[in-house]
C-alpha cells in the first residue's frame, strides 16, 4: 500500500503535512525537542513578536473552563529582535517551516515588525495577529473592524514578500466579512480561529479568576464554532484557509479540512499531549491509508451538504 | 529529561482528611527526579482537560514499603481534578509527564541544619526531601502548621524520619496555637548555622522568606501556580522576580525556573 | 440561622428564586413532574412559540460535541393556539411563573403571537426569541440586526402589556450594542445568551452530522463566552440581565449572578439531570447561608475586578 | 413512572468483539420495566456530557444467575461513550434514569407465534423480550443477524430460550451467508399466524417491516436515534411518521412515541 501524500500548499508556502502548531501554544518550538521532532511537523508558527520584548499580564493568566481554557498571556515574549538572533538560528538546524506570529499596537509597529523578519533568514511565513483578546490596544481592535484590517494588512504586506496569513477574530457578527478584507489587501492565506473572548468568576473570591478580567477561549469547547468559521470562510475567499480550534487528535483535524481548511493548525492540545500535533499528522496518514485515499488535498472541502444547489 | 509515560494507578491510599497517596510506576523519573520537581498528571476520559502538577513525595528510599521502581504523590482533594483522582482504583489508567522543574538544593554544607517548614498539604515534596538530605548524612529538623490536626498528613512519617518536628494548628488542636512563624521564631532563635525549606500557601511562604531574610537565613520555597502545560510554553504559571536585576520585576514560569526557587528571588 | 431570600425582581416581573429553566430545554414543563416540583423554580421558560404549529427540522438535529452540544430542532412547537388551548390551563394549576418564548418570521408574526398571548390568563411575561440559529427566515436575523431588532422589539411592545424580555444572540460583534437597543424600543429586562452557531462534521460520512449543517452550541462549554456576555451588558444597561449559558450547578449560576445577572436560565442541564434546576436553586439557598448573605440580591453584580476606577 | 436513580456497576461482563453486559441494581424499575423499553445512562466525571440511551436486556427471570432487583444491559462498544463504560469496574458510579419509552407489546393472541428478528447489537433488547414473551406461554423463534459470527451476543443464551434461532452473517462465517431478510423470507413462507418483533439497524428495519406489510404480519420495531433527554423535552431524536393522519409526515419523538413502534406508523 502507497503511504498517502501529505503535502499541501498554502498559497505560496509549501508544508510537508498540513499540521502546524499553533501561535503561543508551542514557545520557539525548541522547548518540545524531548517530546517530538521539529521535522514530523508541516511547521510551527511561534510565539507573537512584538517589536520590543512584553512583560504580559500579571496572574492569575490562565484558568481552565469546560473542556477549554481561558488565557490571558498579554503577549509575553522576548520581541522580534532576540528572536532573529537567538531562537530563529537554532530552529534553522531543524527541517521545519518556521512561521512567525506578529503582534503590534499600532500599524506602525506591524510593519515595524514584519521589515526585521523579512530580511531574517529560515523564515517560510507571518502570520499576522490581528485578534489578540488579551491585550489593551492593537489586538482584535484590527481583527473586528474592517477598515483598521485593511490598513494593517495592506501595510504589513508591502513590507515583505514573505507568505502573508491573516489570523482572523471570531468576535465578529460576520467573519465571511473580515475575510474578504484580509484577502483584498493581499494577503495570501487566512488563519482561524484565535480565542473566543471569556471570562470566569471564582464565586469564593467574587472576584474574576485572571487578573485581566476577560481571557481567551481554546480548546475542544470551541471546536464546533471553529469548524463553522471554517466552513463559511472557505466558501467566501479564494485564498487557502489554515484552520484551528480544538484540535486534540486527527479525526478533529479532518473536520477542519473537509470543511474547507487546506492545513490546520493544533494549539491548545500541545499542553496537555506534547506531542499531539505529530500523532494528528500520523492520523491524517492512517486515515487516507484507510479510505484509500492517495493524497489530502483531495479531502479540502469535500464536505457534502446535500444543499450544494443553493450554491 | 521529562518524559510522558502513561502509567496506571498500582495504589491510591486514603489517609484520611481528604488526603491520598498515590503510587504509580515511572522508573525512569524515579532514578532521574530531585525532590521538589513535579508531574503532570492527566485521567485520561476524565472531564478535566489539563493535567494537574503534582510535586513527587516518594522517590525510592522515602518510603520502605514501596516496590521499586515507583514513586508516589501526596495530594489533597480541592476541587475537580484532585476528586477524580481520588476516585481511582488500582489499575486505571493515568499519564504523568516528569520530572518537570527545578528541585530543592540538597548540597548542605556541614554544620548547618537543614529546617523544613510546611503548611497544610505543602507538606507533599518534603517526605523525599527528608528522605534525600538524610542520605546525604543530615536529618532536617520540620515545623509543621495546618489549620487543624486532621491537616497534617504523613505526620507519623515525619515524626520517625525527621530530627525534630513541631507541630502548629491554627485551631490548637494538636501541638501549638497559631501560625508556623511563631514557632520558627523560637527555632531559629539561638540556633546555629540553618538552611529553610518552605512549601505551603503563599502568604505563609511570604511570612517564612521575611524572617529568613531579616535572619540572613538561606531560603528555598517551592512555589504554586495555574499551570496549563508544566513545561514551560504556555506562560500561564508565571511569578514575579527579580531575576531581570535592578528595577521593575519580570515574569518568570513557575514550571521551568521554578517550582523551587531561592525566597530572596521572588519579588513577594 | 434564617433561611436566605431568593426572591428577586426582574423589572416588573417578581420570581420566588432567580432559577428559570431555559426555553426549549423544558418542553412545556409537565414532562418534568415525575422529576421535580414546579413550584420550587423560579420560573419556566416554555418552547419557543409561533403562530401556527412547526414541524421543524429533519433529523439529525443534535449532536454531542465537547461539554456541550449543537442543536437544530428547528422550532418544532404546537403553535400559541395550541399552547393557551391545551398547555397552559394545566401549568396554571402550579405555583410557578410561566414565561412565554415567542418566535415570528416576520414583525407580524411576532406580534401576531404577543397579542393571543397578551390575552392568555396564567403567563407572566414574553421572551422574545431573536437570536435562534436554526431557522431559514426570521430568528438570529432580528438578532443580529440592530433595526430590524428595534422594529421587532418595540412592535411586541405596543403587542403587550406583559413585561417583556429580549433574548439576545452571542453571534455579534458587540451584544452590549444589541442589548441597548432592546433597552430603548422598551423591553423590560433582557436574556442572553442564545445559542452560538457552530457545525459538527462525521469524517466517515463526509458530511455534517445535522441535517441543518450548521446548529447552536450550547451547554459548559459555553459558559465562560456567557459570563462575559453578562458581565459587558450588565454594564452596558440600565435594565435587568437574565444570564445563561452552561448554567449546571450553583456555583455556576453564581458566576453570573455576580457578573451582573438578577436572574439564571438552565438549559442543557435539564436534560442531563432533570432535577438540574431545582439544584441550583437549592446550591443558591445552601451558598448564601454558608456565607451568611441574607438576600440574593445582595450579590447581583458584586464582582470586584481591582479595576473600578476604570468604570 | 421513570426514576433518576444514582447507581453503581455490579458487573460489567466482557462477551468479547466489543460486547459487555452491564449489571446495576434498579428494583424499581427492574419492577415496572417493559422489554423495548430503556435507560438513559450517564458516568460521573466522564468527558462526555450527554447520557446514552440503552435498552433493557435483562429483567428478572431474563438471567438465571441475575441477582434480585438488578436489571441487565447489552451493549456494543462503538465511541467514546460505550469505551468508557466498558472501562468501568464493580463499584464505580453510574446515573440511570428509567423506565423510558414506549416497549414492545407481549400480547401475543394464542396460535400466533413470535418472530423476533436481530440485527447485530440490535439483539439488545431481546433477551427481556424472549423471557417476557415465554412467561405469557410462547417461546419466540428468532432470526439473528449480523456482519460476522463475532458479532452475534448472547447467541448461546438465545438457542437456549428461543423455539428456533436461525443464524446469518453478512461474511457467512456462521449460520446462512447474507442478510437477515432471507432467511425470514423462508421461515415465512408457509408458516402460520406470526407477528414480528424487529431490532437493528435502520435499512435492516426497513427490509423487514416491507417484507411484513407485504405478508400483512403485525410488525413492531424499536428505532434508535441520537438522544439529548430521553424523556421528551429536547426534540432530538424525532423520526418521520404517519401520526398526523394521511399526507405529511409529522415528525415523532423516538424516546416518548417509540423506541418501540408498529412498522407502519413510520414514514420509511
Ligand atoms: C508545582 C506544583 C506542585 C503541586 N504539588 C501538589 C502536591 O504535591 N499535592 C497537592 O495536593 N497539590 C499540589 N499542587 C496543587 C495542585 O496542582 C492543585 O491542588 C490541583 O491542580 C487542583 O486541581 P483540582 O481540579 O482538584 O482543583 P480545581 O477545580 O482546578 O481548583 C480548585 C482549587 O484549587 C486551585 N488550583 C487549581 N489548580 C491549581 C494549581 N495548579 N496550583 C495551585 N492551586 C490550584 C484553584 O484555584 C481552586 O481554588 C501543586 C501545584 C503546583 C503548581
Ligand atoms: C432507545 C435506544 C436504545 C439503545 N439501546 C442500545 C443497547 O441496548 N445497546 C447498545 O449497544 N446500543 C444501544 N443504543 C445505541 C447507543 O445509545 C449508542 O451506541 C451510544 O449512545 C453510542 O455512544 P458513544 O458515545 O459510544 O458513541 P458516540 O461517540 O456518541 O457516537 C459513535 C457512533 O454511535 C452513533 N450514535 C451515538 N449516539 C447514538 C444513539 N443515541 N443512537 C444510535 N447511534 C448513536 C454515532 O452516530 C456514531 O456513529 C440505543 C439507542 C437508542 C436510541
Ligand atoms: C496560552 C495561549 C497563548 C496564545 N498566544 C497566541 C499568540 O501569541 N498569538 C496568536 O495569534 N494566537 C495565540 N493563541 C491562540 C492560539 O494560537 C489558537 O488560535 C487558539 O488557541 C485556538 O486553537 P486551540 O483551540 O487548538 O488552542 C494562544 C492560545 C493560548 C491557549
Ligand atoms: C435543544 C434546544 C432547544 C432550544 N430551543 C430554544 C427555543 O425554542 N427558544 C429559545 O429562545 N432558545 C432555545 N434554546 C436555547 C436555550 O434556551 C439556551 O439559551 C441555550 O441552550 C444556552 O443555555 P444552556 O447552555 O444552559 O443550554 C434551545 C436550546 C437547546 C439545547
Ligand atoms: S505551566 Fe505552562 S509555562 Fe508554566
Ligand atoms: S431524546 Fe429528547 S425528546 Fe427524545
Amino acid at each position: 500500500m502507497v503511504t498517502p501524500d501529505l503535502s499541501v500548499a498554502v498559497g505560496p508556502l509549501r508544508l510537508k503535512n498540513p499540521v502546524l502548531t499553533a501561535s503561543g501554544t508551542f514557545g520557539y518550538g525548541l522547548e518540545f525537542l524531548p517530546f517530538l521532532d521539529l521535522a514530523d511537523l508541516g511547521g510551527i508558527v511561534v510565539k507573537g513578536l512584538s517589536p520590543r520584548p512584553r512583560r504580559g499580564n500579571p496572574p492569575e493568566r490562565i484558568v481552565e473552563t469546560p473542556a477549554g481554557m481561558l488565557n490571558a498571556i498579554g503577549l509575553q515574549n522576548v520581541g522580534v529582535d532576540a528572536f532573529v538572533a537567538e531562537k530563529l538560528p537554532a530552529l534553522r538546524k531543524h527541517d521545519v517551516a518556521v512561521v512567525a506570529n506578529v503582534f503590534g499596537e499600532t500599524v506602525a509597529e506591524y510593519v515595524e515588525v514584519c521589515e526585521k523578519l523579512d530580511s531574517a533568514a529560515g523564515l517560510s511565513a507571518i502570520e499576522l495577529n490581528v485578534s489578540c483578546p488579551n491585550v489593551e490596544s492593537g489586538g482584535m481592535a484590527f481583527g473586528s473592524d474592517p477598515a483598521a484590517l485593511a490598513r494593517v494588512t495592506r501595510a504589513c504586506r508591502d513590507a515583505t514578500r514573505l507568505p502573508l496569513i491573516v489570523k482572523l477574530s471570531p468576535n465578529v457578527t460576520d467573519i465571511r466579512e473580515t475575510a474578504r478584507v484580509a484577502e483584498a489587501e493581499g494577503s495570501d492565506a487566512v488563519s482561524l480561529v484565535n480565542t473566543y473572548v471569556g471570562m470566569a468568576v471564582d464565586v469564593d473570591r467574587r472576584r474574576p479568576v485572571l487578573a485581566n478580567v476577560s481571557g481567551g477561549l481554546s480548546g475542544p469547547a470551541i471546536r464546533p464554532l471553529a469548524v463553522w468559521a471554517t466552513w463559511q470562510v472557505s466558501r467566501a475567499v479564494k485564498i487557502p484557509v489554515i484552520g484551528m480550534g480544538g484540535i486534540m487528535a486527527a479525526r478533529d483535524a479532518l473536520e477542519f479540512i473537509l470543511a474547507g481548511a487546506t492545513a490546520v493548525q493544533v494549539g491548545t492540545a500541545n499542553f496537555i499531549h506534547p506531542d499531539a500535533a505529530v500523532g494528528v499528522a500520523r492520523g491524517l496518514a492512517a486515515y487516507l491509508s484507510e479510505h484509500g485515499i492517495g493524497t489530502v488535498r483531495e479531502l479540502v472541502g469535500t464536505l457534502r451538504t446535500g444543499r450544494e444547489a443553493e450554491r | 529529561m521529562p518524559q510522558d509515560l502513561p502509567a496506571a494507578v498500582a495504589r491510591n491510599l486514603d489517609l484520611g482528611h481528604g488526603h491520598f497517596l498515590l503510587e504509580f510506576f515511572a522508573p525512569q523519573a524515579a532514578a532521574e527526579m530531585v525532590p521538589g520537581q513535579f508531574f503532570m498528571i492527566g485521567i485520561p476520559g476524565a472531564e478535566v482537560l489539563l493535567r494537574r502538577p503534582f510535586s513527587v513525595c516518594g522517590l525510592p528510599g522515602t518510603f520502605a514499603d514501596a516496590p521499586e521502581g515507583s514513586v508516589q504523590v501526596l495530594y489533597k482533594v480541592v476541587g475537580r481534578g484532585t476528586a477524580l483522582l481520588s476516585s481511582l482504583r488500582p489499575g486505571a489508567p493515568l499519564t504523568a509527564l516528569g520530572p518537570l522543574g527545578r528541585g530543592f538544593d540538597l548540597e548542605v554544607a556541614s554544620g548547618v541544619r537543614p529546617l523544613l517548614v510546611a503548611g497544610g498539604i505543602g507538606s507533599a515534596p518534603f517526605p523525599a526531601l527528608a528522605a534525600g538530605l538524610a542520605a546525604r548524612g543530615t536529618r532536617p529538623a520540620l515545623v509543621y502548621g495546618a489549620r487543624s490536626a486532621g491537616d497534617l498528613p504523613l505526620l507519623d512519617w515525619f515524626r520517625e524520619r525527621c530530627d525534630a518536628v513541631t507541630v502548629a494548628t491554627e485551631d490548637g488542636s494538636l501541638g501549638r496555637r497559631g501560625l508556623v512563624t511563631e514557632p520558627l521564631e523560637d527555632l531559629l532563635a539561638g540556633a546555629g548555622a540553618t538552611r529553610i525549606y518552605g512549601c505551603g500557601p503563599s502568604p505563609m511562604l511570604r511570612a517564612v522568606a521575611a524572617i529568613a531574610r531579616s535572619r540572613g537565613i538561606p531560603c528555598e520555597v517551592s512555589l504554586e501556580a495555574h499551570m496549563a502545560c508544566g513545561f514551560g510554553v504556555c506562560l500561564g504559571c508565571v511569578v514575579a522576580t527579580h531575576a531581570g536585576g535592578g528595577g521593575k520585576p519580570v515574569y518568570e514560569r513557575v514550571c521551568v525556573e521554578g517550582p523551587v526557587m531561592p525566597a530572596e528571588r521572588i519579588a513577594w
